[in-house]
């Protein structure tokens, strides 16, 4: 692993490098480098295997991390490269031309996070959701508790007291 | 494709003569010991701390108030109704319950035709499943979802602290206080029984995150004395607290203290935001610098009322300071906190004795309202055979001339009257100085209580012990045996119970076991009177007492006279938290009256 | 509105133009019948058969789909109390709702709910159909049936073990018997007010609002 | 032949016994098939309520004319099969509208079912009813293949193309039957039958797990009500025919319980036992193992 | 390696021709091309999704995927509750082996948390990890099965995976959904007489399995039905991130049991069950084979686990349990291949991120999307069972 990182090092601009386990690393890098970093890691670290491709948000520095989640089944070990991509307009290059289930993993991120993938097979197609009209329900902007209350109608009859609130109004009925 | 591949099949054949797996009357069939079907509660045992509606994902839980049972301390009279068109029976409620009274059945069979059924309150709505004892239960061992044992608090060995005044308990380091507040469910019912109704939850919260300023905020918010509480609060909320069901209630005094020993007082104005407070104008006395003094300057002030208080004693702190010993409670943080209040603008004149230096009249006109906390400063007497007897003293007494620095007559074997913690601090008091004159502790303290029932806290009783002490509760003084100018014991018998069956003082005695315990000393702490003879002429004369003397006030501490407040220890009995409480009601009062006005 | 559902102009064979409006073309929009019972003598021999035939749709919307199996099978058996599975909702009498709906499933079970003849019945099984569940805050699952769909009896359970299905189904069967089982004539009744709540759930509603 | 008013009575009669027959054979017949799979299954009564369940529904769409014919010609087809072919050999109330050339009749009806059902279905306008019609008629044109050069064997055995015939020849000791007279066509014919009665492993075309029932998808209410009859009827009714072409008939109601009974396990247990085959491999199946027998149990007659 | 209605062996695979974006041009109103939609009611479907076909006679010309219909949004639903308010519902990711989900999330949580689990607890989930995969199994075979009209086998194998139900109920007090293990450990020891009834259990099985190997696996027509179809070949392993069972019968050597051993699997003594002829038969028999693996390794942890010990390790106060910052991904070997918890945490009471990496994710769509292409309808179902795939992992 320690080669692999140098080789990498060599060859791409690495942000940072985060060791988790023994046989698992996070590589944070810069939005260009990372299709063809993990074009590299495909082709030439024999880290063949695709576990997952995510995103989150993180809504405080507006930014989306994407994480591909790669393996290597030989050496068994595995690489999480991390890219930061804005969260206005966010798009990033597609890689469904090394995996054939990226596409729908993009699909997936275009639906639940719109994020875009300009190219990436039937991303545009709605995934999951139909007809959806609120904000991709991924992002940390909404609310899901907010929604289902204002859509689905609560069953009625349902109210809670607070113990110490409760207590004080019973207990002590003439403070405020 | 072989013979083989065509006929082997059949053997299938073979099942139809054999019986059937299936089960011949589901109907009945019961679940495993261990199913989580529908709730049970124990409600006697329940509290209605609402833990199980913190933990419920699902908000299937809500805490309702049920028949027949009666909110008081300790117990919110709330119980947990289970909503089961939410519940998704992980029975993390009954993990996290902190009396372990919500258990599951083992019943699963719920049908209805009607949605809005599916809800009711275990234990209250009487359900088929009530009474089975099958289902899922906290499992045994070690399994707790959050640690029942208070963190250590390290303290000064007895054999180091039995011969010095330096404070015992030593305070949380961050990581302890981090571990201990960690410990807290958050449910609020120590904050209705707190007198001073403090944001114990909240504060405690904050240690959590780490953000003591915010803690001390809080603090503040309801409680400008903490160091001192932190120290010496008769916590009643660590008595209620719902994790002491089932483990160690949570520090929360100690804790409290924990916050206010981070910041340094002159740090205080920038947190609290009480650099700039505009004045309204209106003045305000105050009799005594006790606690509910203190405190009705302290929220007086930051109202903006010009305070000043009248102390009869040399410094600020009452009864804090000149009742209490230097071991539970440093002098320099009562003045940490005492100062504080002081840096606000109040003002203080010590030395003044109302009714002799000046007048509540002369009060009355110089200001727009007037507020007594005077406390109780008196001891009060058995009065059995022997008291008046001069090596007979009063408790209180003497721990004032030890904080004036008077010369204490201590003698080699002292009994003291009295289980409650003033008698545990003049137990404790006299043998340090015992220790110091004679090199030992020959001290016995005795009280009508017995062990279990004893006023004292608990942690006193062993602390006194470990410092050799004799503490020997349940005996009833009968009278003091005297010799001229010496005394030499005192004579006991056994008391069987203290209160009758109505709760009111009634003790009983069992005159066949007697007792007598030898000392040249016997120092009387069975409870303190009020001296209120500064109230004279027209306003005692307009003051209006109850029967047994108390002065009555409203729920804002305003007498019959309005412009006379009253509160502390005189109206609510001895407890430093009731005074802060008090003072704190009093200036709202105060401001409510002035603002009329 | 997906493009195979938009109205479109084709040329016929003799070249005249001619429009198509699948949706009409796809689905009926009649309303709903009440159909009143038959006379009371004949309607409790009905209500009999209909009792001890629950033909159940094989439609496992939910996770609760998972207990039917057993149900099925040789631990419950739940055919020698007249149970059996039907693959088609044209057959079904028994519409179990198994757990909670997504909407995108709720827009299905709709349309089969309405292809299944009256009298027809439907139970909901698990917490999540009662009052949501535990998924009662989740953006894509309804929380009350009974908004939607005539319910005419719950489970409470998340599962309900297949014990407490078996118990279902006999209190549906008392409830058939007892001739209170007319949740399709309620929905015919109340079909505005279902339709209503169902348009504001389904947002991309392109189908009629009776299909059958 | 004389048609009275006494014959449609009595062919009245055989319809009802047989209805009643061929429900309770159903129901039996799935408790065993359930004992397999270590079960109890439904109650033995429980086609009957199923039927009455059907034709209680409130309510029936229709798709056209030819849906609300096509449960009435699959009934036709099986009451046609019945009502002209013996049912209790030498029983003049039981031997319905036997005639000279029945056995073409019967042959006939057999297919007669299945092509009304594929223009009702095709009406129904689901797509899994049009396939399952489409893998319908191929499977029956694939297994009639076989059968009818197995009956046509035994016509040529026999000299004749009556059933009543056919089935007194037969008589005096089981040895006579055309299990042991004609093995070849009875293998033939019984590998047909596996198909005819539609069960595992040529079920393609009802398939649950693939296309849901096939062709009475859209059918329901009481026009699945009338499928039902069919179905009690139309099984019972092979039954009689296989029983009166290849094991000699029966001269007595319990005769007939007991052999029909016998040849209907035939198909359970095969089908029991054994997934099914793809369309493709069902007919290629048929056109291979029965179908070359058939040909020579016909050769052999020739001979 | 493919068959077809007319049995023709070339490559089919080109047919009909595909247009520049790989997808062919139907028009239906040529009613040459029907669409077919199987699901989501459908009882060849397992689970809740919908394949829509478009097909030319008997034979599927093209397919698409519709997932959805299942979706409960429980990513989002977990970055809302607390990690201790997670614990109950990840379980309900994927109804037939929740256990996997619970012991991933559990362990992804207490890796970033420092937690150390204690060795009793960790035995405990071995055994239940190892009932779960059995259960699984024993559905998973019915299913198989019954997609390819045999109901008998779906009766027994239905029946065996009640009798795992009822010592899970034992064991975990639940049936379906266990919520067993807890963050730090698990929630009881094992009731008493367990093993007894297991190896009873265990014994009924293997009975069973013996006759279910007789009916479905020397089997004239399941073989026709399955041997050759649905052919995987060893390179889509990789490119379509291809894991589990469906690996292992295509000759590839992936099990995480093996690989990365978690838990007490290295203490436990197993090969790997491999095939290599990849086809719908060699998937069954490796899972029947791997079902008996099971049974073996539940013996084993029998024999290797403790007879007490602690069940949880002490940790913090569950109600405000803040879990230190990082990012973690945590895998187990489901039945279906690899399961995973992919995990960040910002600091504070709440995950700031799960994702669930269920493995029909890539063989439900992608996968099955181009091994569907060119069979018969009937084919379908089974085709898909044998690819093991559970929707609600796709969509969760």
């Amino acid at each position: 692993m320690k080669s692999l990182l140098n080789n990498i090092k060599s060859r791409f601009s690495i942000k940072d490098v985060t060791e988790q386990r023994s046989n698992l690393v996070f590589i944070d890098v810069a939005r260009e480098s990372a299709v063809p970093l993990i074009t590299y890691l495909r082709d030439y670290e024999g880290m063949t295997h695709l576990v997952l491709l995510t995103a989150a948000d993180w809504i405080e520095e507006n930014e989306f991390q994407l994480t591909y989640l790669l393996n290597n089944p030989e050496q068994k070990f595995d690489i999480g490269v991390r890219v930061r991509i804005s969260r206005e307009k966010a798009t990033m290059e597609t890689a469904h031309h090394l995996w054939e289930q990226v596409a729908t993993y993009q699909r997936e991120l275009k639906e639940m996070f719109g994020i875009d993938f300009p190219g990436s097979p039937g991303v545009d197609k709605p995934f999951i959701l139909e007809g959806w009209d609120d904000l991709p329900p991924y992002r940390r902007d909404f609310d899901t508790k907010k929604y289902s209350e204002d859509t689905y109608f609560p069953r009625p009859g349902r109210e809670s007291n607070d113990p110490a609130e409760y207590m004080k109004k019973k207990m002590y009925p003439n403070e405020k | 494709m072989s013979l083989k591949d065509i006929l082997s099949p059949f053997t299938a054949w073979k099942h139809v003569v054999k019986d059937p797996v299936t089960i011949k009357d589901p109907f009945t069939r019961e679940a495993a010991e261990r199913y989580r079907g529908f709730h049970k509660n124990d409600i006697e045992t329940c509290i209605g701390c609402g833990t199980c509606e913190d933990i419920c994902q699902n908000a299937a839980i809500d805490m309702v108030p049920v028949d027949g049972i009666e909110t008081r301390d300790g117990d919110s009279g709330l119980r947990p109704m289970v909503d089961y068109g939410r519940c998704c029976w992980c029975a993390l409620c009954v993990d996290v319950c902190t009396t372990n009274s919500l258990s599951l059945s083992n019943h699963y069979n719920w049908i209805d035709e009607d949605p809005d059924q599916f809800r009711y309150i275990p234990g209250v709505d009487k359900k088929e499943w009530d009474t089975n004892e099958k289902g899922w239960k906290k499992p045994e061992g070690n399994y707790e979802l959050y640690d029942i044992n208070r963190v250590k608090m390290e303290e000064q060995a007895p054999e180091s602290r039995d011969d010095s005044f330096i404070e015992i308990v030593k305070g949380y380091s961050k990581e302890q206080a981090l571990l201990e507040a960690d410990r807290c469910v958050a449910c609020g019912i120590c904050t209705a029984t707190c007198p001073a109704h403090m944001g114990i939850p909240e504060y405690i919260k904050a240690i959590r995150n780490d953000d003591l300023e915010e803690g001390l905020r809080i603090l503040y918010d309801t409680n400008p004395l903490p160091e001192i509480c932190g120290r010496i609060c008769t916590h009643k909320c660590e008595t209620v607290c719902s994790i002491g069901h089932k483990g160690d209630p949570i520090s929360i005094r100690w804790l409290k203290r924990y916050i206010a020993d981070q910041h340094p007082s002159d740090q205080y104005k920038e947190i609290l935001g009480t650099r700039d407070i505009e004045l309204n104008g209106k003045t305000v006395a105050i009799v005594g610098s006790g606690p509910s003094g203190l405190s009705a300057a302290y929220y007086l002030a930051l109202l903006g009322y010009k305070c000043t208080i009248y102390e009869k004693l040399p410094e600020a702190g009452g009864m804090m300071r000149y009742g209490i010993p230097e071991y539970r409670l440093p002098y320099d943080q009562i003045d940490k906190d005492v100062n504080y209040i002081l840096s606000l603008g109040v003002e203080i004149k010590t030395n003044t004795n109302i009714g002799t230096d000046i007048t509540l009249e002369e009060l009355q006109e110089q200001y727009d309202a007037v507020f007594a906390g005077t406390g109780l400063h008196m001891g009060r007497s058995t009065r059995v055979p022997g008291t008046d007897h001069q090596e007979v003293y009063q408790a209180v007494d003497l721990l004032r001339d030890v904080v004036l620095g008077k010369e204490i007559p201590v003698k080699e074997n002292i009994v003291v009257i009295g289980g409650g913690n003033v008698a545990m601090d003049i137990t404790r008091t006299l043998a340090r100085l015992q220790k110091v004159k004679f090199g030992k502790v020959s001290i016995i303290a005795t009280s009508l209580e017995s062990e279990d029932i004893m006023p004292a806290d608990r942690e006193e009783v062993v602390e006194a012990r470990e410092e050799n002490a004799t503490i020997i509760p349940g005996w009833g003084p009968t009278k003091i045996e005297t010799e001229g100018e010496h005394l030499k014991g005192l004579h006991v018998v056994k008391c069987t119970s203290v209160f009758d069956e109505e709760g009111r003082f009634n003790p009983k005695f069992d005159e066949e076991q007697i007792d007598y315990f030898k000392g040249e000393m016997v120092v009387e702490s069975i409870g303190q009177g009020m001296d209120i003879s500064y109230f004279k002429g027209d306003i005692k004369e307009n003051l209006k007492l109850d029967n047994r003397g108390r002065i009555i006030v409203n729920e804002n501490f305003q007498s019959s006279i309005d412009w006379l407040f009253v509160g502390g220890d005189i109206i609510q009995g001895p407890d430093v938290i009731h005074g802060i409480a008090n003072g704190h009601k009093a200036a709202i009062g105060i401001d409510k009256f002035l603002g009329e006005g | 509105m997906k493009e195979d559902f938009k109205k479109r102009t084709v040329i016929t064979p003799e070249g005249k133009p001619l429009e198509i409006d699948p949706v009409k073309d796809y689905f009926s929009d009649a309303r709903p019948k009440v159909h009143k019972p038959a006379n009371p003598v004949i309607e409790k021999f009905a209500n009999w058969a209909r009792a001890n035939s629950l033909w159940v749709l094989g439609f496992g919307t939910g996770c609760g789909a998972i207990e039917m199996r057993p149900l099925m099978t040789p631990r419950f058996d739940a055919y020698r109390y007249g149970i059996q599975w039907r693959p088609t909702p044209r057959q079904a009498s028994v519409f179990v709702i198994s757990g909670y709906l997504s909407v995108k499933t709720l827009k299905r079970v709709v349309r089969t709910y309405e292809q299944m003849q009256n009298p027809k019945f439907v139970v909901g099984l698990g917490s999540c159909t009662i009052n949501g569940g535990m998924y009662w805050d989740s953006y894509n699952t309804i929380n009350r049936l009974d908004h939607y769909l005539p319910v005419d009896v719950y489970i409470a359970g998340c599962m309900p073990r297949p014990e407490s299905l078996l118990h279902g189904f006999e209190e549906l069967k008392k409830i058939i018997k007892e001739g209170r089982g007319e949740g399709a004539n309620k929905y015919a009744e109340e079909f505005d007010w279902y339709k209503a709540n169902q348009k504001k759930v389904i947002k991309d509603w392109d189908m009629p609002d009776y299909n059958w | 032949m004389d048609f009275g008013f006494k014959h449609i009575l009595y062919a009245l009669l055989t319809v009802f016994i047989v209805l009643n027959y061929g429900l309770i054979l159903q129901g039996i017949v799935r408790k065993i098939g359930a004992r397999v799979g270590r079960r109890y299954g439904i109650r033995w009564y429980q086609p009957y309520i199923d039927i009455i369940k059907n034709y209680a529904k409130r309510s029936t769409i229709t798709h056209g004319v030819m849906f609300y014919i096509a449960p009435v010609f699959r009934l036709t087809g099986g009451i046609g099969l019945l009502l002209f072919m013996p049912v209790i050999f030498g029983s003049e109330i039981f031997s319905n509208f036997s005639f000279a050339g029945d056995l073409v009749l019967v042959l006939y009806f057999q297919f007669f079912g299945v092509l009304g059902m594929a223009l009702g279905a095709a009406e129904g306008g689901h797509p899994y009813s049009a396939i399952g019609v489409s893998r319908g008629l191929s499977q029956v044109t694939a297994f009639e293949l076989p059968l009818t050069l197995g009956v046509l064997a035994i016509a040529m055995q026999y000299q004749t193309l009556n059933i009543t015939e056919i089935v007194a020849a037969q008589q005096g000791g089981f040895l006579s039957w055309t299990l042991f007279t004609n093995p070849f066509a009875t293998i033939a014919i019984m590998f047909s039958f596996l198909g005819a009665m539609g069960r595992s492993p040529f079920d393609v075309v009802l398939a649950p797990q693939e296309i849901p029932i096939g062709p009475p998808t859209e059918f329901h209410s009481g026009l699945l009500g009338v499928l039902q009859l069919n179905r009690a009827i139309f099984p019972a009714a092979k039954l009689i025919l296989f029983m009166n072409l290849l094991f000699g008939g029966a001269t007595s109601w319990p005769e007939l319980v007991v052999k029909t009974f016998l040849i209907y396990m035939w198909s359970v247990f095969v089908g029991t036992v054994f997934p099914r085959f793809r369309v493709d491999q069902s007919v290629r199946w048929f056109l291979v193992v029965p179908l070359t027998i058939a040909i020579i149990a016909i050769i052999l007659i020739r001979f | 390696m493919r068959s077809n209605i007319l049995n023709i062996t070339e490559d089919r695979s080109q047919f009909p021709e595909k247009n520049a974006e790989g997808k062919i041009d139907v028009d239906l109103s040529s009613h040459k091309y029907l669409k077919l939609w199987q699901g989501p009611q459908h009882p060849g479907i397992t689970g809740n999704m919908s394949l829509e076909l478009t097909v030319l006679g008997d034979e599927v010309m093209d397919c698409e995927t519709h997932v959805g219909y299942l979706h409960r949004g429980f990513e989002k639903l977990m970055e809302r509750r607390k990690y201790i308010q997670c614990f109950p519902i990840v379980c309900r990711v994927a109804v037939p082996e929740p256990d996997f989900n619970e012991y991933c999330f559990a362990s992804a949580m207490e890796e970033l948390a420092g937690i150390e689990v204690p060795e009793m607890a960790e035995w405990l989930r071995t055994l239940t990890l190892e009932m779960s995969r059995l259960q699984s199994y024993l559905m998973w075979i019915g299913g198989q099965s019954g997609a390819f009209g045999s109901g008998i086998i779906g009766q027994w194998a239905n029946y065996l995976r009640d009798l795992v139900l009822d010592r899970f109920e034992e064991l975990t007090g639940g049936r379906i959904y266990h919520m067993y293990q807890l963050p730090g450990g698990v929630r009881g020891l094992l009731p008493d007489g367990f093993k007894d009834r297991m190896e009873e259990t265990l014994q009924t099985i293997e009975e069973f399995m013996s006759d279910i190997e007789k009916v479905m696996f020397n089997n004239a027509v399941f073989k026709k039905r399955s041997v050759g179809m649905g052919y995987i070949d060893p390179s889509w392993v990789d490119k379509f991130g291809i894991t589990g069972p469906n690996a292992r019968a295509a000759g590839v050597a992936k099990d995480i049991r093996k690989d990365y051993p978690y838990l007490k699997y290295d203490q436990l003594d197993f090969d790997l069950v491999m095939g290599k002829d990849s086809d719908i038969y060699t998937r069954a028999d490796v899972r029947r084979r791997d079902l008996l693996l099971s049974v073996d390794l539940i013996r084993q942890i029998f024999a290797k686990m403790p007879e007490k010990g602690e069940i949880k390790a002490p940790t913090p106060n569950v109600l405000h349990w803040k879990v230190a910052p990082g990012e973690t991904y945590s895998r187990a070997e489901c039945t279906r291949g690899e399961y995973g918890y992919y995990m960040v945490s910002d600091g504070t009471e709440y995950p700031r991120r799960i994702n669930v990496r269920g493995p029909s994710y890539t063989h439900a769509v992608a996968l099955l999307e181009k091994m569907i292409i060119n069979t018969n309808i009937a084919d379908v179902a089974g085709l898909m069972v044998s690819l093991h795939t559970y929707p609600p992992e796709i969509e969760r």
